[in-house]
């Protein structure tokens, strides 16, 4: 048992501020380290202490373990939390934590190697006897022996990089005669993105819904997991939306699932918060997809309806702390939903769109919360995610969350750069999302409902043109005649506009 | 008299009729409001009309004149016309950013390639200028055939939107 | 069964807002009224309508029943919803509505007109079997009489107006020698205030619990309880804070207030939502008080631990629809705390401080919830009341919530006006609160307490100096040189101070 | 050059010494920062001094040169003394608002009721003015004895926060 009492968040965005306002609940001092570009980001200004850790792009910076490990020691951090992404699936700072005295606020290095191996990970859950997608449960060696498997799953399949993700290094096969261009493909492809041309073949499970379950586990040895999540609205391979329960779940799905899950991770003896992903398919077959060892963006929807503080889990569990609740102990009340905010343009292709936040107007009230980090006058800088905010609502069931979803959706106004406000808000109205029958082929199948621009009343487009007049009018007043340093002092105006009149 | 407002592919003649303080008269095209309108530097708008509430904000854009306006369910393009804009109009100024010879990106971002020198032909669809932001990289294509006439960013260079990248000629 | 399509809020405010939220998550419209120094205030921009009811002065505006029920009428309003406060206990304007069809979204005339007479309440409870404070259950005839009762009771003991309330008509007798004189002065006191000088006598309480039941009935006669709420913290005789469940609450009493609450609500045949207040003493005594025919400010802490929108079922309630669960289907999940955030100056005496409200950064994040109606260039008007936002936690149990509350108040930043934000984060860091050891006087108890500045540190006097020297600088820059349209959209700023430098 | 910050009951002397960009070195009485500060034009400060996150919020009152500083635990009066306000100062003009010989509210409300005429003799302590704002009435007093010289605003009237209501010789 070791306590902590100040904790290095290596990371920036809305986790970064989530994590540090757990800290701050805990009485836990917090270190912020931060790039040159982030010296304006909300959690600098929201941490007690404050560290520019190296240039902008996130190699020279967020992914400098040195450099981190060295803010640490100086600040005398007992712990660092990595958030998710950057470091935090990352072995190797994992284990120079460790060899500098720092807790590492995760699981164990070797862990994180097992996992993070995807060969390694499937042979690790066939032997916790979890199913697996149908494949090899090894590397492949030649593209004869690819052949071979392929006809043995049968078609269609899945080449994947042994040390992939983001999609890279990744195949599907339908046909017998693309085999050997595929496998060629995807080794090239894996090689120059991981260094290793290691690949495996899955059978390929089409139009999934992707279902995970959290887990936590504490250093006695106890497991527990805290429900599912369905994470099958997803573009570009990115969720958008996430919710629990899963409308597709039953509650004997549940516990079986869920049971593999707790095996899953007692099997590797993991410590800490994580993720089992499977793959289900419409006949309710489950398959394990990949364990995630960290956090995830969408937790905060099993901390509402299990009302179990993930961070403070993980902090808890990292000082030594055996968990305070049994499996029998955990339920879930109600219906939780996430949206996440980008900063993109949806109707183009979900093209990021950085630039300066101009207003932001949050959605406030019952069942509603909101993790994010931009402010108003923030500029989103260029290099790192386009993620500026999670919107999570809870109701007391589905129908109610979808309708309150809607409400807060409406109400959160985001100005200055474009946002996926609008695309989520036609999700919420789309008929295969209300009625939970949906899966990862959701967004494509209803492309052309979400991309259809709202009609608008005709009176509603002369207000704004009213709108434009008067702002345009009041302008040429303004700068001509505002001398005054407080505009916020005097927001709302009643100009007369007459004396401008006239030059018009 | 009266102004012309663009509204996406609209033109709407707008001239304010009578006011006492925040309680205006406007005459949209043929139609005459009466609206109370209260705003702010923000660019925030509240007006009832008929008893209706209307929440609209108004962000300018880079180019002057040049708004995006916020309503309740929609984002438009607004833009005012007055007699200077006009003129610059018949004269072909303050046209369309990424007219035909230009290659330019709508969001800031950094370059990342330029697979062209300058003097190099190129043909209509190839890509000239590679651009990443927030983890994902845009390839920009040439407009036209045509030999790159000029290159304004090097590789690395962090860019704004709507910047001139390359042209051609 | 009537569906109803369209409420008019006859509110401002945060309530007013509030009640919106649910309305649009119904898909009923909505309708606002507001006075002429409401214009910009969030209601107005919230609602579908808006409607100009009158001057400022709420006699004039928001409690002219005839212009509200004009405009319901104009509008095809189904309904009209009264919040708290203002028309929404006073039968006439609820027998107005239903003479002109309107449903009122509470209970029965009658009920308001029984309930709104301490007299007859009391009266009420004792043939229902509640306990009441004892005393009088007739008003007094004669000062002889009084003298008699009194001394039957035993001192000390409150001398109240039958029409009372606001503490107005109310006497507190300590001693034999005032008897006479306290009587005749809440006497010609209850006359010049409600125009009836009915006084009745009851026990003092000293430092009681003040802790209420929230009930819920329908039109089919079915009553259930929400479980307490604990109130005790006020300061002139106003809330402050509000918890649930109340530390002072064991099961079984909880079991037995709660029954009689139902009974209470039962025996008059209430419809809607409604508060039964007690008093409760040290050694778990407790008395009715009074009933509130109306939604109380404090409702979404008891949302919070129940998971059940209580403005949603006053609504399905006036439609005619029964309750859709049973007094066993309810249960309290962890705790909840609201603060409520008064535009005052709480170091002098909590004196209101209305003015322009310049920057607000809401509290975000896990288990938190704000119900606000002020915004960022906002003016608060003086007419009405100070509370200008309620921040509500909820957290597993009492210690969390406590510091999550310190974390949400801490992030709460509202400038331009004096708030109780800071008072209240004292009140968090008070033993008697922390242990939960408090009672009506705990204001009054720990004042020396309360009102202690934070000792600071001296380089955050040296930071607020060097702040105060670059912004004096910087405007002397700004005035000869901004002539920016949009300074929101350059809002950080590296400047070049030199130039003026000179000129210091 | 150095200029004079009175914060709360301390007056404390400033100067630059060095800027590079957002870096600055500063100098408060005899104390040197090396600061990192940042603000924004709404008088928001983020400032890291040795590695502590400072967030101060300034707020301008309507006296000029006068502040409301916000910080994490604490509300601060602070006040610039420049030339102009030592000369003012040293000539008694622009002192402390409701001086010895007048009554004003410290915040805006409305004249409930003035139990007063000018010429009256009043004593110290006396009410001269009920003020109401949010459903609150406040009584004002007479801060000496004397003769009520000037009221200059009447019953049923809206004030401003800090404004001469009463004078009093």
């Amino acid at each position: 048992m070791s306590k902590i009492n100040k904790i290095l968040v290596a990371n920036r965005g809305e986790i970064a501020i989530r994590i540090m306002r757990t800290c701050r609940e805990m009485g836990i001092s917090t270190v912020a380290v931060f790039s040159e570009a982030d010296r304006t980001s909300m959690h600098v200004r929201y941490a007690v202490e404050a560290y520019c850790i190296g240039p902008a792009p996130s190699a020279e910076s967020y992914l400098n373990a040195d450099k981190i490990i060295e803010v640490a020691k100086m600040t005398g951090s007992d712990a660092i939390h990595p958030g998710y992404g950057f470091l935090s699936e990352n072995a190797e700072f994992a284990r120079k934590c460790s060899k500098n005295g720092i807790i590492f606020i995760g699981p164990s290095p070797e862990v994180i190697e097992q996992m993070g191996d995807k060969i390694e990970a499937r042979k690790t859950m066939i032997k916790a006897g979890v199913p697996v997608v149908p494949g090899t449960t090894e590397s492949i060696k030649s593209e004869d022996e690819a052949v071979k498997i392929i006809n043995e799953v049968g078609l269609p399949v899945m080449v994947k990089a042994a040390a992939g993700g983001g999609g890279k290094g990744m195949r599907l096969v339908r046909d017998a005669a693309e085999i050997i261009s595929s496998v060629r493909a995807a080794r090239s492809e894996a090689l120059a993105a991981f260094g290793d041309d290691s690949v495996y073949i899955e059978k390929y499970i089409s139009s999934p819904h992707h279902i995970e379950f959290q887990i936590l586990g504490d250093q006695q040895g106890n497991v527990v997991h805290l429900f599912e999540r369905e994470c099958s609205v997803q573009r570009r391979h990115q969720k958008m939306i996430e919710e629990t329960p899963s409308p597709l779940m039953t509650p004997e799905l549940r516990k079986v699932m869920g049971q593999h899950a707790v095996e899953a991770a007692q099997t590797v003896n993991y410590v800490g918060a994580g993720t089992i992903e499977f793959l289900v398919d419409n006949n309710l077959n489950f398959y394990f997809l990949e364990m995630n060892t960290r956090l995830q963006v969408e937790h905060p929807i099993t901390e509402r309806v299990t009302g179990i503080d993930l961070v403070k889990q993980q902090i808890l569990v990292a000082e030594g702390e055996e968990l305070s609740f049994k499996q029998e102990d955990l339920f879930q009340r109600g219906h939780a939903i996430e949206c996440r905010i980008y900063a993109e343009d949806s109707d183009n292709n979900f093209m990021p769109n950085p630039g300066k936040i101009h207003n932001i107007n949050q959605p406030l009230g019952l069942g509603v919360r909101t993790d994010g980090y931009a402010y108003e006058g923030y500029e989103i800088p260029i290099y790192y995610d386009s993620m500026i905010s999670k919107l999570i609502v809870w109701a007391q069931n589905r129908d109610e969350a979808i309708e309150r979803m809607k409400r807060a959706l409406y109400e959160y106004k985001i100005t200055g750069v474009k946002t996926s406000i609008k695309f989520l808000e036609r999700i919420m109205d789309s008929g295969d999302f209300r009625s939970g029958n949906y899966d990862t082929n959701f967004i494509e199948k209803n492309h052309e409902f979400l991309l259809a621009r709202s009609p608008s009343a005709d009176d509603c487009e002369d207000m704004v043109i009213i709108a434009t007049y008067i702002e345009f009018i009041d302008q040429i007043n303004r700068s001509y005649t505002n001398k005054e340093l407080y505009p916020a002092q005097n927001r709302w105006t009643k100009y007369t506009y007459k004396k401008n009149f006239e030059r018009l | 008299m009266s102004i012309e407002i663009k509204l996406d592919n609209r033109v709407a003649s707008v001239e304010l009729l009578e006011q006492n303080e925040n309680l205006l008269k406007v005459k949209v095209d043929d139609k005459i409001y009466d609206v109370d309108l209260m705003h702010n530097d923000e660019g925030v708008f509240s007006i009832i009309h008929e008893g209706r509430s209307y929440n609209i904000e108004l962000v300018q854009s880079e180019k002057p004149k040049h708004y995006s306006a916020y309503t309740l369910y929609n984002t438009y393009d607004v833009e005012v016309i007055d007699a200077e804009s006009r003129y610059l109009r018949n004269r072909g100024v303050g046209g369309l950013i990424g007219s035909e010879n230009t290659v330019s990106s709508p969001m800031p971002g950094k370059v990342v390639k330029i697979p062209v020198s300058v003097g190099d032909p190129v043909r209509k669809g190839d890509t000239v200028v590679i651009i990443s932001a927030m983890k994902m990289e845009s390839e920009y294509k040439a407009p036209i055939d045509g030999v790159v006439s000029k290159i304004n960013v090097s590789e690395q260079e962090t860019i704004d939107a709507n910047q001139v990248l390359i042209e051609i000629e």
